[in-house]
Parts: structure tokens; sequence; C-alpha cells
């Protein structure tokens, strides 16, 4: 077990390798991602009905709650990614945790910001206190503080490394962050409005959700594959293989 | 069509909504790129430079 | 000098350092015996102080092998054995030397029969014991730093420099103490760009750039 | 220095909420608590500076005692030099803004748990940061979320003691809270400063 994962990690982290293989797999993904995602809106804005309540301005639910969940998803990724980078200091592992974190800030400030859209028509206000929001723009400052870390440092990989131990750090901060929030909210009385009640979502709306939160999955996978292979071709500016591409892709005209 | 455009009086709630998901997706997916671009760009003008630099120091050899 | 198959104090084999991908010396290939003082010579940027950082323990080892008595290099083994001596003297410029010895000793321990007042008399510093390390002058700095060489039982010297800031006086001071410490079965790695004077037999040199 | 600046912010609120007796009772307890953190918060950005510069932090992890332990009693004395004189000024604080005297132990309390919680979760940033430049505000940016907990648990005490309701309850979760933190933050921030010193 112990010998294994590092010996597998650091065949398919070897950067060269690692980015010839991102680079295949990335236009298939971000394909992918595009169907998914126009299958799932046609499904979500033109199929799905009105809902009884909320009228159509519920329709931002599609994007908004696999954002939502993406941004706990990647930083998830980040903090395991952290911990291989920390424990086996693989140079893709820490590539993978720190270009993962510009992707779930990302996320994460669509959530906040389609709530807030949402919260306007449906509460009244364009932003309260309720716990699943607080909670939305913690991760998003956990996630401003690992970027912020990573760039303060002059060697890159330093950066990374102690970024890396920032993301373990807020990954047990998270959950404690969410039970105080809840706790916090019982106290306050404050709002006790629910978008998503404890009611039944229908199949018509359903569906194009969770096409939706695969969609957003692929785009990730795209995504995070383009940031790591111009992170590896920075990080390996002075190694022959970088050397390579950059004279290559003269003679054949830049591509990306 | 100006139906669904309208969004049953939610309009300027929802299409901002995707606006911005659709914007800030465009722009996390091209940032790498044009830093990739970037990148390749200055290693050219990098090893261009050192190439330069050795056919100097080598030129005054040939001819004294 | 010493004998070949005794086992070395600390060996390296294609040791190297890399920052952002770029060597930053190495690979460098040397042993220390005890005994044996070695100095490290290259010019500004050739990695001397790094290298004294990594064989302290201050950075890691990425590439190539570096052993402590036979044994794979590791932070435990050497701690309290070797005393690192960099750019930065570790003093506390609000406490007095002698101050500045008794935390050093707290935490290292001392030499048998070695106390913070004979170690200052004998760096030349009789007289200055209480005053605060803000008021000496650049040398005295140094020479206060030096006094940890005498107090604390450590087996290997790494020191970055320690002719800087010294008078004549004061360079022989610190030949005076390798001498002592080369013959009491220490080691010492030195950086230095300028001559050394050293009567203890002929040091080694590990040359950074080939 | 962080007592000065702690005097400061509390006599600013009621020049921008007005001397009126009941708003200040009830946001006083809050507003104590948030000066404290913030003036802390000033003063965690110095804990390793001066070590780092004149190169006593090095000779402090190549010493032959466990580093943990050593970051510990720097925290102590960190704690002791920063956060003890502003409890001490806190009655003073609270008395300025009405706080009701029954409510005063409560604050002490909450105070007392949640003041070395921010010491200990600040070390472990401040090491993070050692390699670098100038940290201020990134050190803000990265605490936040840290304390959040922290500042609604022992300003949920305080309120709580306030309006006649329970308040054993958050305390309770600080005080375990703290006694993790001991055990856990002195060895995050010695690794914490490993890794950021490259070692």
């Amino acid at each position: 077990m112990s010998k294994w994962i590092p010996l597998w990690l650091h065949k398919l982290g070897s950067p060269p390798i690692f980015y010839r293989f991102a680079g295949t797999l990335r236009p298939w993904f971000l394909a992918l991602a595009l169907i998914a995602g126009a299958i799932g809106l046609y499904g979500g804005l033109v199929l799905a009905p009105a809902d009884y309540q909320q009228g159509d301005a519920y329709r931002i639910i599609f994007i908004h709650v696999p954002s939502a969940w993406m941004g706990l998803f990647i930083y998830g990724v980040m903090a395991v990614a952290s911990f291989i980078a920390l424990v086996w200091r693989i140079k893709l592992a820490e590539a993978v945790a720190m270009e993962s974190a510009p992707i779930g800030a990302a996320f994460t400030f669509i959530t906040l910001v389609t709530g807030s859209l949402w919260g306007k028509p449906m509460w009244g206000t364009w932003w309260t206190w309720d716990a699943r929001l607080t909670s939305e723009l913690v991760l998003l400052f956990l996630y401003l503080g690992v970027i912020g870390l990573y760039h303060a440092f002059e060697d890159r990989r330093q950066g990374a490394r102690a970024a890396a131990f920032l993301a373990i750090i807020g990954i047990i901060n998270v959950p404690i962050v969410h039970f105080s929030v809840n706790w916090w909210n019982t106290l306050h009385q404050g709002s006790t409005v629910r978008i998503l009640g404890p009611s039944k979502i229908s199949m018509d709306m359903l569906w194009p959700l969770l096409t939706m939160m695969v969609a957003t999955k692929l785009y990730y996978v795209a995504s995070l594959f383009g940031r790591v292979r111009a992170d590896l071709l920075e990080l390996e500016g002075g190694k022959d293989w970088v050397r390579r591409i950059a004279t290559g892709e003269q003679a054949t005209g830049e591509q990306a | 069509m100006s139906q669904f455009l309208a969004m049953g009086g939610y309009a300027a709630y929802v299409w901002p909504a995707y606006a911005v998901f659709f914007l800030v997706l465009l722009a996390d997916f091209i940032s790498p790129m044009l830093r990739r671009r970037r990148n390749l760009r200055e290693l050219r003008a990098r090893l261009a430079r050192q190439t330069a630099r050795q056919q100097r120091t080598a030129s005054p050899a040939v001819n004294p | 000098m010493t004998s070949a198959h005794a086992i070395p104090l600390l060996q390296a084999r294609g040791l190297s350092f890399l920052r952002a991908d770029e060597p930053v010396f190495g690979p460098l290939d040397f042993t220390l015996h005890p005994g044996e003082l070695a100095l490290v010579e290259g010019d500004n940027g050739s990695g001397k102080t790094t290298l004294l950082r990594q064989l302290a323990g201050l950075l890691h080892v990425d590439e190539g092998e570096l052993q402590w008595r036979g044994q794979p290099w590791n932070r435990d083994a050497c701690a309290g054995e070797v005393l690192f001596l960099g750019h930065q003297l570790g003093l506390k410029m609000d406490m007095s030397p002698r101050e500045n010895l008794h935390i050093a000793a707290g935490l290292h321990g001392a030499r048998d029969g070695r106390d913070a007042a004979s170690v200052l008399a004998e760096v030349g510093l009789a007289g200055y014991e209480d005053e605060p390390v803000r008021r000496l002058s650049a040398g005295q700095k140094k020479r206060a730093a030096l006094a940890r060489l005498l107090l604390l039982p450590a087996v290997l010297w790494l020191l970055d420099e320690p002719y800087a800031n010294l008078d004549r006086a004061g360079i022989a001071l610190v030949n005076r103490l390798l001498e002592a410490h080369v013959a009491g079965r220490g080691a010492a790695l030195v950086t230095s760009h300028g001559a050394v004077s050293f009567h203890g037999g002929e040091p080694k040199r590990i040359r950074m750039h080939d | 220095m962080p007592v000065l600046y702690a005097l400061i912010v509390a006599t600013l609120f009621p020049f921008a909420l007005g001397p009126e007796d009941a708003l200040l009772q009830r946001i006083a307890g809050g507003v104590v608590l948030v000066t404290v953190l913030l003036a802390m918060l000033l003063a965690l950005d110095a804990m390793f500076r001066s070590d780092i510069e004149d190169g006593s932090l090095e000779q402090l992890v190549l010493a032959p005692q466990p580093l943990a332990l050593m970051l510990g009693m720097k925290i102590l004395a960190h704690w002791f030099t920063t956060a003890l004189p502003l409890i001490v000024i806190a009655p003073l604080l609270a008395g300025m803004l009405h706080l009701p005297v029954q409510v005063m132990g409560v604050l002490m309390l909450a105070l007392l748990l949640a003041t070395p919680m921010l010491s200990l979760l600040g070390a472990v940033l401040v090491a993070l940061t050692a390699g670098t430049r100038r940290s201020g505000m990134l050190l803000a940016l990265m605490l936040l979320p840290l304390c959040v907990p922290v500042v609604i648990f022992a300003a949920g005490a305080v309120a709580a003691a306030q309006q006649g309701l329970p308040w054993v309850a958050p305390i309770a979760w600080l005080g375990a809270a703290l006694v993790l933190a001991l055990v856990l933050a002195p060895l995050a921030c010695a690794a914490a400063l490993r890794i950021a010193l490259d070692a």
C-alpha cells in the first residue's frame, strides 16, 4: 500500500507524461462538458415547468446548486492533492492542488452571486446571514487565503507546500464553521427561510439538475488539465521537453 | 420566444445569474491558455538570447 | 592524516540543490572525518550558503545522498551535534552576550567545565558580558556569536563566512578556535572568500564550481 | 500598543452609533470581542518577525529540543504579552459601552478561552508566512475563516448570558476546542515553520 501508491503516482506524476496525457484528454472533457451542459440547460430552462411557488426564478437552481456542490467538491480534491504533495513531495500533486484553488474560488463566487440573485426576488434581500450562505462565504475566504499564500512566496514550490498545509487546515475548519454557524443561527433566531425546503423535487427538475452537476464536474477536469499544463510549462521551464515544445510550436504555429 | 426570455417576470434575476456563471467560467478557462502562450513566448525569447550569447562568445575565437 | 577506514562523520554523494528546477550547486561529492577541516570555495552566488544550510538541516535534500556517521542523514540523529553559524548571528539584540549564551546552553547543553563568563573572556569580550548586544560593534557581535562555538558541545561546525567583520586579532581567534576544535577530533565546514592561514594541517577544499 | 489600539477602537463606536445606552449595551459584548481580536491580529504579524530577522529562529529550529514544545512556549509568551493586557482592560472597554455587570464574568471567561485559541491558530498561520516578506493583510485573510467559530461561540456565550439564557454550552465548546488546539496547534506550528523555512 505505502509502496505502490507513490510508485504509481510518480509514473503518472512525471510532468512530460502528464502533459501529453492531459493534452489529449482535455478537448474530450471539454466537449462532453459542453454537451452535458447544453442538454441540462435545455431541460432546465425550456422543458422543466415553472415552480408553483417560485415561478421561473427557481431556474437559477440549475447553476446555483451545481456550483455550490463544485465549490465543496473541489476543496476536497485540493485537500487530498495537498496531502499527497506534502507527504510525497510530488510536483504534479502540488500543481493539481494549487490550480484547483482558482477554479474552486470561481465556483464559490458563482454560488454567492447566483444565490444573491435568487434571494432578492424570493426573500426580498440580496444577502441574509443564513447558515449556508455564511458557510459559503467562509469557503470563499479559505480559497482566497490559499491562493494568496501560494503567491506570497518567491519560490513557487515552497509556496505550494505552504498553501497545501493551509488547505488541509481549512478542510478541518469547514465542518466546524458549518456547525458553529448553524448554532449561531438558532441563537439569534435569524431568517429561517429556506430556498430548498424538505419538499420533494419533481423528476422534470431533477434530471436537468443532475446533468448540470455532471457537466460542471467534466468542466472542472478540462479546466484543471489546462491549468496544470500551463503550470508545468512554467515549473519545468529549464527542462528539455519544455524547450522542445517551445521550439516545436513555433514551426507548427501556436495552438492551445 | 419573448415569453421564454421574460422568465415569468424574473428575467432580471435569472439571466444575470446565467451571465455570471458563463462569464466567470469563460475567464477561468481562458486565463491558463493565455498564461501558457505567454510562458512559451518568454521561453522562446530566453532560448534565443542564450544562443545569441553563445554565438557572440564563439565568434571572437574564430575571428581574432 | 585520519584513518581512511574510519566511519566518516559526514558523507555526500551527488549532493545538489535545485531551486525552481535550476541547480543552485552540485552535484558535489565529499567526505568529512572527525578531526578534519574543509573549506568551501566558490564565488558569490555559487551556493556556499545554501550548501551549509542544507547540511544544517534547514533545507531539504532533493537530489543526491547525505550520510551522517554512516547512516542516512536525519534530523534527530545529528541534532545537537551540529552547530550552524550563519550570516544572521542568532543573537537577541536586547539581551547581553551572557544572556544569549545562557539561552544557547539551555537549548544545546554546555561543554564540561565551560561557562558563559570564561568563553566570553576567551573571545575577547571580558567586560562586555552584560552590555546589550545592540550596543556592541559588528565585530564584537560576531565574537559574541563565536563564543557559542566554545560553549556548546557540537562535533560539526558549519561556519558561514566566520571571518566577516573581524579585525586581524579576530581572524586569528577564529583560526585558533578551528585549530583547537580539529585537534579535539571535531570537524568543521567553513566558507570564506579570503585566504585562511590555518596551522593545523592542510584543510580539505570543496569547490562549488568545476 | 495593542491595548492602545483596542481603547481607540472601542472609543470610536459610541461616536459612530450615538451614545444611546440601550443600543451600546446590546452590542457591547460583541464589540469588545471583535476589538480584542483585531488588536491581537495587529500584534500577530510580529510573533516570529524579529526571530527570523536576527537568525535566532534558525537556531531554535536546529536545537536538539522538540520544536513544537519551544514554539508552544513562544506562543504562551506572546499570549502573556499581548492578550493578557487586553483581557485586563476588557472590563474597562465593556464598562464604557455599558455592559451589564452581571455579564462581565461571562465576558471575561469567554475572553480567557478565546484569546489563547486565537494566539494558537494565529501562530500556525504566522509560521506559514514565515518565508514571505510582508504578510499583514494575507494573515487577516487567512485567519478570518479560522476565527469565525471562536468569535461565534465567545460572543454567543455573552449574548446568551445577556438574554438570561444558559451560556455554559458555548463556553464548554470553547474550552473543548482550546484543549484540542493546545495539543495540536504547536505541532502544526512546527510543521508549518519547517515548510515555510523549507527544512
